[in-house]
């Protein structure tokens, strides 16, 4: 059933009772082309793009709990293509682009919303630094305004200006930036994949992968042992996890990252801004609460919740930004856990098994990543080769020594 | 409805009258109230506006979990949103504003919404909205967001402080009611360290309204004279006013008290409110238990209450609901109710059982009950108590994972078994009767068999029979009141594909408010799963998590807010610098001189004078921050040729060399020059960036990679004051101030590194090594005499004129000469890339050395450092520019590089800059394109060899 | 989450800088075939892991922590020195 | 004289902070004329503590594993004296030394350390190496009411204005 303001109004008249799933929740069967772990963003956003890019009928997503019940169901929302490295930018602003057209594409409204996405800098280093990212940017094309402290005063008044240990010196600015209400996203591309015959199975564990010389050939899941030609990994926080399964070892640590919201309140904050001086990013919900984080917490962690120390470490760096937020109230905390890469970014690639696809190492940084990360992968699965705005993301580029490494910290992931 | 002030009882004093404002109008209360119950002793009972349908909403709770009287609190800087008027204590000359509402509380426009009610639905916004695509930005989602959220926070500096503070002890007693109090004691008169904390204003829990006998005595009075001994007692810490929000690994839990939030401005030196952090050796949950709404139509109406708020009300602040009451239950707690409501004079209208078929169908009354509708017809009534059951507090036990467990006994989730280091007593451990709340505090108090006896006391019948929903409502009934979520939204999430509990959660919003569906997610639950054709169990609860009320950002904060955010470091040199006019500058934590400029200097002007100054004669600079590690041992040589890519161990005594480090990834890390003072005795200098980093894994790589060896090594960067004295004078200055040595290139050649006297038997460490290409020296003193040997050295120097220089003259010079710092060494470029290459040295092992021979790291097309000045000499520079080739469009496939430093050059009047250039040494004199499109400035420049003066270094060994 | 340091007692975790697994071991010679493993690939526990940790805010003494990934439970802490490494198959 | 503390200047006598009788607690700088640093050679840490022990009219505090801070002993004649069993590295103008005492003592610190201070695991002797408001410390305990915390010089004025802040509610004395 389309959506749309017409839709609803016919439904309210029969009292909405005959609205039909936005999936369905069918039986596995015994058998599929393409078999995707993770019913995350990138995985139904990568089925979805299979079926309607590729034409491919015969695929299951495969979720261990419900769809969204990873990291692009807790995190922070923010959507942004201001990276600074080649082998990056272009696949960013690609999912930027995506994003600009996604709610119609797919038909579901998921409040993508280019708000603006600022980052403060509080030194001249840290300004020579956005200068060199934002005119890497400018060199595809891509929009990006480098602000002065009085700029930034211009936007946020209610910054700590004057009395401040790390005083605002300007930020780097991307208008097109913003927030997209992450459940919506999983729902969407989800909705979008059912329609064109992809099975969901939400309760559907991977348990084992099996292979038939050096081949995929089938996998096992909570719900039974299931036949297929292609298996596509896509288990973000769990990579290590699944590709274990299939006696593969990743350059990867899974850590935990807290977000927060506050009580809901009336517009307090336009855009989404992130603090230079300490880990503190923030961007108000439509609902009104202020979606904010900071900082993993530092130990190797697959629980999604995390402890006080980065609470408080976190709101300092809140309170030192914006002094008026003392008296706002955090509502709730939790956590997600992330699949930290040794050099901070990702894979999207073949592995040594044949027919078994790797989607992994997004850090913190892959929900602005969906709509291209599902279209690289579902290229790379439908085609056998790299998309090419994807061909950085390879998996040996560890051997080889061409690591992409945009805050230079080389192999720590819980410094990435 | 009409709410009245009871003649006598209660625990407020009516001596003392309090006069409050809620928008705007005057009111007086007494002390002992709460603002909830000083508006309805007041007969006021619209304190708020719902989320969605700007419902017209009263206070339904008496505690925490209220969804519908939030207000904001107080005015200016200490404003405070959504704040629960059923926790204020009221004090004189409280302002108070309701939310949510426009233009005002009682005509609110908003309301409009709910006649569309019927399209705004569960998830409605996901199905529209959509077109014309630019009208989500510009039209439909500003008016949403103008609509959504709830109070209005202020945009002022909070003028109130906050602290922090660790808390230990055997026992932590959260919740202060019998089971708390019974634990709390017994733990006590047994001498264990014990915290007893409850977020009310009194400690005493339901003891404080509900009519009880313990011992004897009224339950009131028993809890009385409990917290008399226990106050009495050494071992015991009483915190009223302090919400334990969260439970942590190691059993560490997160609570704050409310210091002075029942003031109306804090006392001075006092703090707003505390956080602490409480590690528990154990802990017990005695928070009790939650009473639940029924679910039928008009359930929202101002005037329906929970039954035991409206005891709560009653016999604690001597406020009545009402005159008339109709009661709604399914459990026996009805009766208590009738029996305590009578004895205050209010009349019982009616007792409508479940349990007997009776149904309340709707509440009619828009913004105050005037009458119901119900299975036996219309009753005329002022208010509306009802009680759906009680579901213990179990939250905190949930925090660290762990599900609740549903107990049909009671119609309730019970805590799930998490270990003996936190259990449960209580009504949160779903014991319901007084006699097993008292049994299982008194259990809890001593781990030991003997458990001491328990004071006799009344039980209550306590039964119940599960009832969620009156289908037949007529209107709406409502299960998450803020969020507007209504009894037929679930089946609809149900009905879509969101049947799962959590995606029934996030479709319709369910338990995520500010009350996190205290009062209504078991209601929810039990209607999602009928509606799935699933059993309670099955459809489980949805996670728990902090925070179990919301914590003000301020408290988390506590002190480091505002210019204390972070400690500030001074170095040894501040006093002297701040004589000298010094501008600082912030560099991580320190605060180090930047410039010293005369009468009308800009930055440029000051620092280009210094530079000159410095290079025709001399110049003083305090380089204290940089990391200064003392290493000794016998193995010192050999431990530092495994950190660095170069060789120590062979450095004669009495040298200084410079030294590159390597990351185990091949990348450089750090560099510095190490000095050698002794055969086991080693001072390596780090960059200031990187001190602590280098600390850490020379720690690392001693402990774990190779502790065989016999190495010490200590932070010794704060014990020296260093000061770089550089310029062709700088020997003749420096001559003055050394005991008994004449300073020439035998006693002191270049890269010499003595400990040696100065002014008479100040020890001091003399290194002849040079970052501004300059004859130069680095003199090291005890940092308590750095401020005076720097005013001496100033003094020597007085004859040449020497100048005091910051780093912004340093960074001209270096850029000048070509040294890489910050800029190049920025974690992605190897040896090689900074043209250090040949440092790296093939005869031993050391950090880096594998992993740096990977083909990406040694392809000559790789950017390395290179020289750039602008074509047109007379053009400024600024760092950041990418570099293309003049013929290529730009492009990120195209991009050549890009500029990490500039500076302007004093000596060569020009800017130059230091820049990464793709095979940059090969391409010498090449003519590219600087791309700016970021300040719109595109021209070309040259490149060229970093060092751009005194290529031949004469003037070092000048 | 606290970490009981053989030096300095019980202590929070915001004390410890951490490290991941400690299991795995820089290979002694240049030639060595591991060093790609050393420095990049790890194991990735859901569940009990050794893992370095720095007291940082204490003693600065580097340990070896074992810990549960899932459920945060800390088993206990070794100096790093005394740690025994697991035998890789 | 040439040398010049870290607080001078900073530390001001007086009487401070909430105005409830007597004082909370006393402040008091107790530089010690010399702090160093002894770190035992490989497999010397026995010796060490010999060595130690024999040394007359000093105190020795633990730093560390198989480390000490040395106070009011003279850098060269201690350095001769480990010879060979120990690294010496001179500390007195690294770091900086006050002293905190009175019977709110233990609750100003409790506002910074999570080290427990009740006197059954943090009896009097004992020292530990703590973070307290970002800041390493070494915090000994001197006395039942009575404690010394010294830190690193260049934190030492913002350490100090934090520690007095949290004892306001008190009141205090700076001698
Ligand atoms: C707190 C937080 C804040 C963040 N903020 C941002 C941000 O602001 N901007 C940004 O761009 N990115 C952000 N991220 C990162 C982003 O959310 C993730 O990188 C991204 O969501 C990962 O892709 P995904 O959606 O497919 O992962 P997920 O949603 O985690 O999907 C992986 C799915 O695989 C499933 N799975 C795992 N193992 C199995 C198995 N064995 N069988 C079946 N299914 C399995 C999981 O249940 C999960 O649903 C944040 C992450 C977190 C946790
Ligand atoms: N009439 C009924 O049907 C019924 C039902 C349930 C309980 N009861 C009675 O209620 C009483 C229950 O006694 P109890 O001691 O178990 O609970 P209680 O309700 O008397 O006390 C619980 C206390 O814990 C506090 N609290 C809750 N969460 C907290 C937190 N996170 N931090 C700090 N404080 C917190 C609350 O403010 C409250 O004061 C018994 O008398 C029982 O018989 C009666
Ligand atoms: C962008 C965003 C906004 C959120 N807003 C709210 C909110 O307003 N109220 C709320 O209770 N939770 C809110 N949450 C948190 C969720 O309730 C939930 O805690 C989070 O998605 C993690 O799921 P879990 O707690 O079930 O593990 C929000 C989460 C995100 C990612
Ligand atoms: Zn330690």
């Amino acid at each position: 059933m389309k959506y749309s303001l017409f839709s609803l109004l016919k439904n309210s008249l029969s009292g909405h009772k005959n609205w039909t799933p936005a999936w369905r929740s069918p039986e596995p069967k015994k058998e599929y082309d393409i078999i995707i772990v993770g019913g995350g963003g990138h995985g139904l956003a990568t089925a979805y793009y299979l079926a309607k890019e590729h034409g491919h009928k015969n695929i299951a997503v495969l979720e261990k709990n419900y769809i969204g019940s990873g990291n692009v169901g807790r995190n922070t929302t923010i959507i942004r293509s201001n990276y600074q490295l080649p082998g990056n930018n272009p696949f960013y602003e690609l999912s930027m682009k995506l994003w600009e057209g996604l709610e119609q594409d797919f038909n579901f409204n998921a409040m993508v919303s280019q708000r603006g996405v600022l980052n403060l800098c509080h030194t001249d280093a840290q300004r020579d630094a956005f200068a060199r990212r934002g005119n890497a940017m400018h060199l595809d094309g891509v929009d990006a305004e480098l602000l002065d402290r009085e700029a930034v005063r211009e936007m946020y008044p209610f910054f700590d200006y004057d009395n401040a240990r790390f005083p605002i010196k300007g930020g780097l600015l991307q208008r097109r930036g913003g927030t997209v209400r992450h459940d919506a996203v999983a729902w969407g591309f989800a909705r979008g994949a059912d329609l064109r015959g992809v099975d969901i199975l939400q309760g559907c564990e991977l348990t084992g992968i099996q292979t038939e010389n050096g081949k995929v050939d089938g996998v096992q899941t909570s719900r039974g042992a299931i036949k297929c030609k292609k298996l596509a990994l896509c288990a973000a926080g769990h990579s290590s996890e699944v590709a274990a399964m299939a006696g593969l070892k990743l350059p990867i640590e899974s850590h935990v990252l807290q977000a927060f919201v506050s009580e809901g309140l009336k517009p307090y904050i336009e855009g989404v801004v992130t603090f230079g001086a300490g880990h503190f990013y923030v961007s108000q919900s439509d609902k009104g609460g202020l979606v904010f984080g900071g900082d993993i917490d530092g130990y190797n962690s697959y629980a999604q919740r995390g402890n006080l120390p980065m609470v408080e470490h976190v709101i300092e760096a809140g309170v030192a930004m914006i002094p008026s937020l003392a008296r706002v109230r955090a509502l709730r905390s939790w956590g997600g856990v992330m699949d930290m890469s040794m050099d901070g970014s990702p894979i999207i690639d073949k592995t040594s098994v044949h027919g078994l696809y790797l989607n992994a190492g997004w850090c913190y940084g892959g929900f602005k990543a969906t709509p291209a990360s599902g279209w690289c992968y579902a290229h790379l699965i439908a085609k056998d080769e790299p998309h090419k705005v994807a061909t950085a993301f390879r998996l040996h580029r560890f051997r080889t020594g061409h690591m992409l490494d945009e805050k230079g910290q080389g192999a720590t992931p819980n410094l990435h | 409805m009409t709410g009245f002030r009871i003649k006598n009882g209660g625990l407020i004093d009516r001596d003392t009258s309090l006069n409050f404002k809620f928008d705007g109008k005057s009111f007086i209360g007494h002390q002992g109230d709460t603002l909830a119950s000083a508006l309805i002793a007041n007969d006021v009972h619209l304190m708020g506006r719902s989320f969605k349908y700007h419902r017209p909403r009263g206070v339904i709770s008496a505690g925490v979990s209220e969804p519908n009287a939030l207000v904001e609190l107080r005015e200016g800087g200490r404003k405070e949103a959504n704040t629960r008027a059923t926790m204020v204590e009221l004090y004189d000359g409280l302002a108070a504003q309701s939310q949510n509402r426009w233009p005002s509380l009682n005509f609110d426009v908003g309301a409009v919404t709910s006649l569309a009610s019927s399209i705004f639905v569960a998830g409605f916004y996901y199905k529209t909205f959509m077109w014309p695509k630019s009208f989500w930005e510009k039209i439909y989602e500003p008016l949403i967001r103008k609509a959504a959220g709830l109070g209005t926070a202020s945009k002022q500096a909070d003028p109130d402080t906050y602290e922090k503070s660790y808390a230990h002890c055997d026992l932590l007693v959260v919740g202060s009611g019998p089971a708390g109090l019974m634990a709390a004691l017994t733990a006590a008169r047994l001498g264990a360290r014990v915290i007893l904390a409850d977020e009310g204003s009194r400690l005493g829990g339901s003891l404080l309204f509900e009519n009880e006998e313990i011992g004897g005595q009224s339950g009131y009075d028993w809890s009385q004279s409990v917290l008399a001994e226990l106050a009495s007692l050494q071992n015991v810490t009483l915190m009223p006013r302090t919400t334990i929000f969260g439970w942590f690994d190691g059993n560490i839990f997160g609570a704050l008290e409310r210091v002075n939030d029942h003031v109306a401005v804090p006392a001075p030196f006092e703090p707003r409110q505390r956080y602490w952090r409480i590690h528990a050796k154990r802990a017990v949950l005695a928070a009790g238990a939650e009473e639940r709404p029924l679910v039928f139509g008009g359930n929202d109406v101002p005037g329906v209450m929970l039954a035991s708020a409206m005891r709560h009300c009653s016999n604690r602040y001597a406020a009545a609901a009402g005159k008339s009451i109709a009661i709604f239950a399914n459990n026996d707690s009805s009766l208590r109710t009738s029996i305590d409501m009578k004895a205050h004079g209010v009349n019982i209208a009616a007792v409508i059982d479940t349990r007997k078929g009776g149904r309340i169908l709707n509440v009619k009354g828009g913004k105050g009950v005037s009458y119901i509708e119900t299975s036996m017809g219309k009753i005329p009534c002022d208010a509306v108590a009802m009680s759906g059951g009680w579901s213990p507090i179990v939250n905190l036990m949930c925090h660290r994972g762990a599900k609740p467990i549903w107990d049909e006994a009671i119609a309730a989730f019970k805590p799930p078994d998490v270990g003996a280091e936190f259990t449960a007593i209580g009504s949160a451990a779903g014991h319901m009767l007084l006699s097993e709340c008292l049994a299982g505090g008194a259990r809890a108090g001593t781990m030991k068999s003997r458990v001491p006896a328990t004071p006799k006391c009344r039980d209550e019948a306590f039964a119940i029979q599960p009832f969620w929903w009156v289908k037949e409502s007529i209107g709406k009934a409502f299960i998450d009141y803020q969020n507007d979520a209504t009894a037929k939204d679930l089946p609809l999430a149900a009905r879509e594909g969101y049947g799962h509990v959590e995606l029934a959660k996030r479709y319709t919003t369910t338990g995520m408010a500010t009350d996190q569906g205290k009062l209504g997610n078991v209601n929810a639950i039990a209607i999602l799963a009928e509606a799935s054709g699933k059993s309670i169990p099955e459809m489980g609860t949805t996670t728990f998590r902090p925070f179990y009320t919301p914590v003000s950002f301020g408290a988390f904060a506590g002190p480091f807010t505002g210019h204390h955010f972070q400690p500030v470091r001074k170095t040894p040199l501040h006093d002297w610098a701040v004589e000298q006019g010094a501008v600082f500058v912030e560099t991580g934590l320190w605060m180090r001189s930047s410039w010293f400029p005369e009468a009308g200097e800009d930055w440029l002007a000051s620092a280009s004078r210094e530079v000159k100054s410095a290079r025709a004669s001399v110049g003083l600079c305090d380089v204290s921050t940089l990391g200064k590690i003392d290493i000794q041992g016998k193995d010192a040589g050999v431990f530092l040729d495994r950190l660095y890519c170069n060789t120590f161990s062979t450095l004669s005594i009495g040298k200084a060399r410079y030294g590159l480090m390597l990351r185990e990834d091949g990348i450089v890390f750090d560099d510095g020059t190490t000095s050698r003072l002794a055969e086991d005795h080693y001072v390596m200098t780090t960059t200031t960036a990187n001190a602590a980093r280098v600390m850490s894994n020379i720690e690392f790589a001693h402990q774990v990679h190779w502790p065989e060896l016999d190495v010490q090594y200590v932070s010794v960067t704060e014990q020296w004051a260093q000061m770089a004295v550089a310029g062709p004078k700088a020997r003749a200055t420096l001559q003055k101030l050394v005991d008994k040595l004449t300073l020439n290139d035998e006693s002191v050649p270049y890269h010499a590194a003595q400990e040696i006297t100065i002014m008479g038997g100040v020890e001091a460490r003399l290194f002849r090594i040079s970052f501004s290409g300059e004859h130069a020296y680095e003199l090291a003193v005890p940092a308590d005499f750095g401020n005076a040997v720097a005013r001496a050295i100033m003094q020597a120097g007085a004859e040449f004129g020497i100048v005091p220089y910051g780093v912004e003259a340093l960074s001209m010079m270096r850029i000048e000469k070509g040294h890489v710092a910050g800029g190049e060494l920025n974690g992605t470029t190897t040896a090689g890339d900074l043209g250090l290459g040949k440092m790296m040295s093939t005869k031993k092992d050391y950090i880096g050395r594998k992993m740096a021979q990977r083909d990406g790291l040694i392809d000559p097309m790789r950017q390395c450092v290179v020289g750039i000045k602008p074509v047109d000499r007379t053009m400024k520079m600024r760092s950041g520019g990418h570099l293309l080739k003049q013929s290529d469009a730009p492009s990120m496939q195209a991009d050549q590089g890009y500029i990490c430093s500039v500076a302007w050059s004093p000596m060569l009047n020009m800017w130059l800059g230091l820049a990464l250039f793709s095979n940059g040494r090969a391409r010498h004199g090449e003519i590219v394109k600087v791309f700016d499109g970021l300040r719109g400035h595109h021209y070309v420049a040259e490149i060229c060899d970093p060092v751009h003066f005194d290529p031949k270094n004469e003037r070092l060994h000048a | 989450m606290l970490i009981p340091c053989p030096h300095c007692g019980t202590r929070p975790v915001e004390e410890f800088t951490f490290l991941g697994d400690a299991n795995v071991k820089r290979p002694e010679n240049l030639d060595d075939s591991n060093w790609q493993a050393y420095v990049y690939e790890r194991d990735n526990p859901r569940g009990k892991i050794d893992e370095f940790a720095h007291h940082s805010g204490g003693c600065r003494a580097w340990l070896v922590v074992s810990r549960d990934t899932k459920t945060h439970e800390v088993f206990g802490a070794v100096i790093a020195k005394n740690f025994k490494r697991k035998q890789k198959s | 004289m040439l040398r010049t503390s870290a607080l001078l200047g900073v530390a001001k006598p007086g009487r401070f902070g909430a105005d409830k009788g007597e004082p909370g607690v006393t402040f008091s700088l107790t530089q010690p004329s010399s702090m160093i640093m002894v770190i035992a050679r490989k497999g010397k840490a026995k010796a060490l503590n010999e060595a130690l022990a024999a040394i007359k009219k000093t105190t020795v505090q633990w730093a560390g594993p198989d480390q000490y801070y040395v106070y009011n002993a003279p850098y060269t004649e201690l350095k001769k004296k480990l010879e060979g069993v120990a690294s010496v590295s001179d500390q007195s103008h690294g770091r900086v030394m006050f002293q905190i005492a009175g019977q709110k003592a233990r609750a100003v610190l409790a506002k910074g350390t999570p080290v427990d201070l009740h006197e059954a695991d943090f009896p009097i002797g004992k020292s530990a190496l703590t973070q307290m408001a970002h800041v390493s410390v070494h915090l000994t305990r001197t006395g039942d009411d009575e404690f010394t915390l010294s830190v690193f010089r260049g934190f030492s004025e913002s350490f100090w204005e934090w520690l007095t802040s949290q004892a306001g509610e008190f009141g205090y004395q700076v001698s």
